[in-house]
């Protein structure tokens, strides 16, 4: 008990040593795009973000996999952290996507196939956590639940195959100055995108482990709840169960 | 194999009875549908190329939100007369099950776009009866009972599965939404097969992943 | 334990656990059932006997334990458990708008019923459906859809039968089909579970007696040395308090 | 709870820190001189009249003089509104094309010095470095509120729950 919240103090301050580091290099460090101005410093928050939405949805899928397998209560609460913490980030992306591409393009929202592809996801996992609100708990909401992450999971590919047909077919949607985009990802801006992707990763783990140890909790309670009904039945019942055993004639005929 | 595909056909042909003689999915998705789009014909002022562009948008779109109701009622006939544990009693493996389900609801799917793809045409004006759409109809209607069906037998055992089924099942035909849309428009503006070879592609790949997929997860579904 | 031993078992079911959310309905069940035997389950309101048949049915998934229908593992080979037993649970489990006629057929395919037709005559004459088969099962009277419920369980000529509380409800010449029935199928040798509230029926129509209590067999004992008072003396179980 | 002030500490730390570095940033860009912006007066060609360099007339009214190499890139768009991006490298011809329409249009252009050498050319429109400051602020603020806001959340929940079973094991024990 009492070494689990040192290691999550550790993780925490590695978290945030990280995080200060990406912030020097976002915005002391790294120089500013040519093109863009300093908008373009959105990059290193907008793509880092999308990042850990696409591993919630891996984790997902790999815990849904696992739980319908060894139907084992811990793969079934990691599903629930990368949910969970997957639909924050995928939200994440859409705003800091949204905001940049304002300015940059002059629209809120452009065809733009991993924003498409993000949003289609985000429905899906929030119908994900809907349907877990909705069920009560038990064996079958962890079943029925894993099979929802792992449809989800699947289509991922074909949404984001199909939203880049859909780009291509309708490319209109971008306008104004900035509108291409393709400033180069080398030298100190790679480097700075790589240690934001790290240091959002590892935010990303650090959350999803607190929210998986909300869920360990939660089940906790409800076991206790279990064990304290139990016990005050077993108090009610205690000179009824020691009768049974004596009038149970051994295994019969 | 041929067993099989006996025993997926007894399943779907007791679905078309029990639909001939009740006429709840196949009516209601036909009156939503036509509903949809008649709206869209008030909502929207139809000049010809208007029509054209938002058309195959609303058609889809009506198909996809009609088809909602009727997978809602597939596994909602099962449950009525706990069939279901009646099915689950039978020796037939769970993947068979599936399939005779699905077979079942694309049935469903077709025959309601018999009637909803003429009065479309008729009320926007745009000409949607070629083999090309027909093609394609039939792919979007095998990949939403594929899915569909999958998600019906998951959300019916929801307290709100009215709710819970359109929240699954529609953005995860997202896809297949789009390539039916895409496809459609390219045909109604006078392109062929090879002008939307990609998003038949799509269709099929959607179709051919669902349809595995689904299939092994559906044992999932049914146990208890 | 080879498996011509395990044979002769009609049902072997070792430590039993299921549980519903917060409640625990069997804990560590254990209980078999040789062939050609008629077993009667009591137990009070609630205490999970239908829990119990529906894991001996392949339809509920028990948390713990294994189960095995004549020799075969539920976890592995549930699909051959499925042609050796025949369930009446609560409800007839028959499609409402088909006729009597059309569910037996359809249920009979699905087991792949050999001579098809003719059996469904001898269960038609057997049960007395003879002038209900065109009707839909919808608009039949509860005693009609049970005899129709134990035709379709009984197509497939299972080893096993499993009734839930079937005689419920029951007029009395529908009662009288069902213990006919029961006695013809025991006469044949095979085996039947079955729960009732009617405690003296139970005793009189069976070979052995459980009591189901705290999610466990709290008696196992031939009928013939059972009262009705030992029943219900474990009928203060938990679920009361 | 500890952790949550702990998580706030750095949150405040790294909210404060791109302020200070914006400040910082604005002051360094004018001193620095990497940045000229200007008029294009005179185009400089070799003999096979490829584009080498070019004069900059600064708002200062200086003259500054700066040459194209292969990894030099522009951004310019033309009277027609087309916007051109690449590398002096990768077209040549178009780099002078869109030097000579920016010089004989008087439109001005913003030069990224390195070295004597033009790492890039580009509208000065788009040189204006400090353009948008408010939606990287957005961004940024949008960023950092979504984790806060759910780290709160779960970290209450966190708390809460463990009381709770506190509670409940000392019923239990």
């Amino acid at each position: 008990m009492a070494a689990l919240p040192k290691i999550r103090l550790i993780w925490l301050g590695f978290t945030a040593a990280l995080m200060a580091l990406t912030l020097w290099m976002v915005f002391l460090w790294v120089p500013t795009e040519i093109n863009q101005g300093n908008i373009q410093r959105a990059l290193y928050f907008h793509v880092p973000v999308a990042w850990t939405a696409m591993v919630a949805i891996v984790l997902i899928a790999v815990a849904s996999v696992a739980y319908l397998k060894t139907r084992d209560e811990k793969w079934d609460r990691l599903a629930v952290a990368g949910a969970e913490t997957g639909v924050i980030f995928a939200a994440l992306m859409l705003i800091t996507g949204m905001v940049w591409a304002k300015p940059v393009w002059g629209v809120w929202w452009t065809g733009e196939a991993k924003l498409t592809t993000t949003l289609i996801l985000f429905f899906i996992y929030v119908a994900y956590l809907m349907f877990r609100a909705y069920f009560p708990p038990g064996e079958q909401r962890r079943r029925l639940a894993a099979i929802i992450g792992l449809i989800g999971a699947i289509d991922t590919p074909i949404i984001y195959y199909g939203a880049q047909l859909w780009e291509r077919a309708h490319p209109s949607a971008v306008v104004g100055p900035y509108s291409n985009n393709d400033s180069s990802v080398d030298g100190p801006v790679g480097l700075t995108l790589l240690v934001a992707t790290i240091a959002f990763s590892v935010l990303f783990v650090y959350v999803a482990s607190e929210r998986y140890r909300l869920r360990k909790q939660e089940d906790e309670v409800m076991a206790l709840r279990r064990a304290i009904s139990l016990q005050a039945l077993r108090v009610a019942t205690t000179s009824d169960s020691t009768e049974s055993i004596s009038s149970a004639p051994a295994g019969g005929a | 194999m041929g067993a099989s595909l006996a025993t997926v056909w007894t399943l779907a042909r007791k679905d078309l009875l029990l639909e001939l003689r009740s006429k709840d999915i196949v009516l209601a998705i036909v009156v939503f549908a036509l509903l949809v789009i008649a709206i869209f014909t008030f909502a929207i002022e139809l000049t010809p190329s208007r029509a054209r562009d938002v058309g195959p948008g609303v058609l889809w779109a009506a198909v996809a939100f009609a088809g909602v109701l009727g997978l809602n009622r597939s596994f909602a006939v099962e449950a009525e007369g706990d069939t279901l544990d009646g099915l689950m009693l039978t020796p037939v493996s769970r993947e068979l099950i599936f399939f005779g389900k699905v077979l079942g609801n694309f049935i469903f799917i077709t025959i309601a776009q018999v009637v909803i793809f003429p009065v479309f045409e008729a009320l926007f004006n745009i000409s949607v009866l070629q083999v090309e759409t027909i093609v394609i109809a039939l792919l979007a209607s095998l990949g939403f009972a594929a899915v569909g069906t999958a998600f019906a037998a998951v959300s019916v055992r929801v307290r709100s599965r009215e709710i819970m089924l359109p929240l699954l099942f529609l953005p995860t035909s997202v896809p297949l939404i789009m390539a039916a849309v895409e496809s459609t428009s390219a045909v109604v503006d006078g392109g062929s097969w090879g002008d939307f070879s990609e998003w038949l592609q799509l269709a099929i790949a959607f179709d051919v992943i669902f349809m595995i997929a689904s299939a092994v997860l559906f044992q999932f579904v049914l146990e208890e | 334990m080879g498996t011509k031993n395990s044979v002769a078992l009609a049902v072997q079911a070792t430590g039993l656990e299921k549980s519903f959310g917060n409640a625990a309905v069997l804990r560590g069940l254990d209980m078999t059932v040789r062939d050609g035997e008629a077993v009667v389950i009591f137990g009070a309101n609630g205490v999970g006997k239908s829990t119990l048949l529906r894991v001996l049915t392949t339809l509920t998934r028990p948390d713990y334990g294994s189960i095995s229908i004549y020799g075969r593992d539920l976890s592995k080979q549930a699909e051959y458990a499925r042609l050796s037993l025949g369930a009446v649970l609560h409800s007839p489990m028959l499609y409402g708008d088909m006729t009597i006629r059309e569910n037996l057929n359809f249920f009979g395919k699905m087991f792949r019923v050999r001579d098809l037709p003719g059996r469904i005559e001898e269960m038609t004459d057997r049960l007395g459906l003879g002038p209900r088969m065109e009707q839909r099962t919808r608009e039949l009277s509860h005693g009609y859809q049970k005899r129709a419920a134990l035709a379709r369980a009984m197509l497939h000529r299972p080893r096993i039968l499993f009734l839930d509380e079937a005689e419920t409800g029951l007029d009395e010449p529908a009662r009288k089909v069902l213990d006919g029935v029961i006695s013809e199928h025991r006469a044949a040798g095979h085996a039947v579970v079955m729960t009732t509230h009617s405690i003296e029926r139970g005793i009189a129509e069976s070979d052995r007696v459980f009591v189901l209590a705290g999610g466990r067999i709290a008696l196992d004992a031939p009928s013939s040395h059972v009262t009705p008072n030992d029943v219900t003396g474990l009928y203060s179980d938990p679920s009361d308090a | 709870m500890r952790n949550f002030f702990v998580l706030a500490f750095v949150a405040l730390t790294a909210l404060a820190l791109p302020s200070v570095a914006m400040a910082q940033s604005a002051a360094t860009s004018a001193a620095s001189d990497g940045n000229t912006s200007g008029v294009i007066t005179v185009i400089q060609v070799d003999s096979e009249t490829n584009l080498v360099g070019f004069v900059l007339s600064t708002q200062n009214g200086e003259l500054v003089e700066v040459s194209v190499n292969d990894s030099t890139s522009f951004g310019l768009e033309n009277a027609a509104g087309d916007r051109w991006v690449s590398d002096f490298g990768e077209d040549p011809t178009e780099a002078l094309l869109r030097i000579t329409d920016q010089r004989e249009r008087f439109a001005p252009v913003t030069v990224t010095v390195a070295d004597g050498v033009a790492s890039a050319v580009v509208d000065r429109e788009q040189g204006d470095l400090e353009r948008n400051l408010g939606f990287l602020f957005a961004i940024y603020i949008v960023t950092w509120a979504g984790f806060f806001a759910y780290i709160f959340i779960v970290s209450r929940r966190q708390s809460d729950l463990a009381r709770e079973i506190k509670a409940l094991t000392s019923q239990v024990g």
